[in-house]
């Protein structure tokens, strides 16, 4: 499940249940088109209400840095658990991604 | 030690059964009673396999994907996930970090990466036109009052 | 119809994989997104043929239970439960109510009864020394916002 | 699960989980020398605690209506939810076992 909310420059999506390659597949054009259409400068990835991710997920996250890099824009993540850190840190996504508490 | 239980599942490689087949190896491993950690490390590493057996192996065509597993009285699981897709020329290439044939599709090439680290061994058999196997071991430690036994 | 998703499960017959078999047929039906009340109905009449091969067809001997099944795009399932257990002889005084060959074990003689009233279709093929195969079909209801499509 | 009670001449097992032929196959010989223990009269099972249960369910009560006959006993279910009335009434448990609300 996808939720988002957008706050001046930032847009914040909230993922939620399993975040695996039928999810990515279902809502990356989903998200680019949010982020043309809403023109946003910051992208946040909430993914405090994610029960289980896998290298789909980095897949997902690496694709949003480098369409917002083309924009000129960024992206962070939060709510990140002990497990999805491990997973970012194998793949050094946080020297591409700001990660919030 | 000797196998005390096994099972063998072949699904058609649909995206929507990524996320049974995760189901069907956690069910599987109940028994054992695995710790919440041992058990994601199990869930995502077959999540992985079959991810990629569907979107490489099959590459969004029909087939079907075997996911076979046992394990001993010890807790040694044994877990192999086969296709008979496209195979792979270059095994060694295709398992290092960040190797991707997809990238446009937000493949990130860290999947036999995430397999390595989260279990014990594994194992990569695979050849052009013939279809893949991925072999993986991984000790679930049992607690003293769960030792599974034989019927 | 034709078949949109499908899936065949060999396992050890094991007490133990009886909830397993359950757990595996809810996670296939999943998809269809069905109710409460139909995920009940099919999870039951598969754990009642699983049960009975298990308990009658290998008769706590060691053997492989399959479970095999698929849905089409208008949510009718297939479930077919196959042992080569020891068979039966007479499948018509079996699936009376209250017939059992195993009183003494606390057997009802109400699996198939319950088999046939929860699911819309039940076929027994039986022979001695060969085994047995459970064929059922359930029509799952779809809701208009969740018709399964092929990837 | 297998929790239980005993008031007097009432024995109460509570029943949680999932009832079915491997469960059944664990507790029943548990559950006769309770009730040879116990020397109870009547027995009651409360299945209010039950996530799944199938015909290995009608088949330990009817199995322990047996044993509890022979002693001169008898034996009633409380907690029964639709599905396990449904069975129940398949197998006419009602007229063997009293029905508690
Ligand atoms: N089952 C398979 N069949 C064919 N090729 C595969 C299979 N599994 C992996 N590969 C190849 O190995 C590469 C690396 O796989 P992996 O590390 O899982 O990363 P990713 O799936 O993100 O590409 C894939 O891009 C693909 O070329
Ligand atoms: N898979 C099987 N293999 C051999 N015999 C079977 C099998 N399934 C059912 N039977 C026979 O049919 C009888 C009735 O089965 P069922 O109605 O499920 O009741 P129960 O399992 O309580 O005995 C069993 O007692 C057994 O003799």
């Amino acid at each position: 499940m996808l939720c988002y909310e957008k706050k001046k420059n930032a847009l914040t999506v909230r993922l939620s249940g399993e975040l695996d390659h039928s999810v990515v597949t279902a809502i990356r054009g989903e998200l680019d088109s949010l982020i043309a259409r809403t023109d946003a400068k910051k992208l946040i990835f909430d993914l405090k209400g994610l029960e289980f991710m896998d290298s789909s997920g980095i897949g997902l996250i690496i694709g949003r840095y480098k369409v917002m890099s083309r924009r000129g824009g960024s992206v962070a993540v939060s709510g990140t658990d002990a497990r999805i850190d491990q997973l970012f840190r194998m793949a050094g996504i946080y020297q591409l991604v700001e990660r919030l508490a | 030690m000797s196998v005390i239980n096994e099972m063998r599942l072949d699904f058609a490689a649909l995206p929507e059964n990524e996320a049974f087949a995760r189901l069907v190896i956690s069910g599987f491993m109940l028994p054992l009673d695995p710790t919440m950690e041992e058990m994601a490390d199990v869930k995502t590493a077959v999540s992985e396999a079959v991810t990629n057996a569907i979107v490489h192996g099959y590459g969004g065509g029909t087939g079907l994907v075997r996911l076979s597993a046992s394990y001993d009285g010890e807790g040694e699981m044994q877990i192999r996930i086969i296709d008979h897709g496209k195979g792979i020329d270059d095994v060694a290439r295709a398992r290092q970090p960040f190797f991707t044939t997809s990238p446009g599709e937000d493949r990130s090439g860290m999947g036999f990466t995430v397999m390595e680290s989260f279990m014990d061994g594994i194992d990569v058999d695979s050849a052009p036109g013939k279809g893949t196997t991925v072999c993986m071991t991984k000790r679930i430690h049992l607690r003293d009052d769960a030792v599974p036994q034989r019927a």
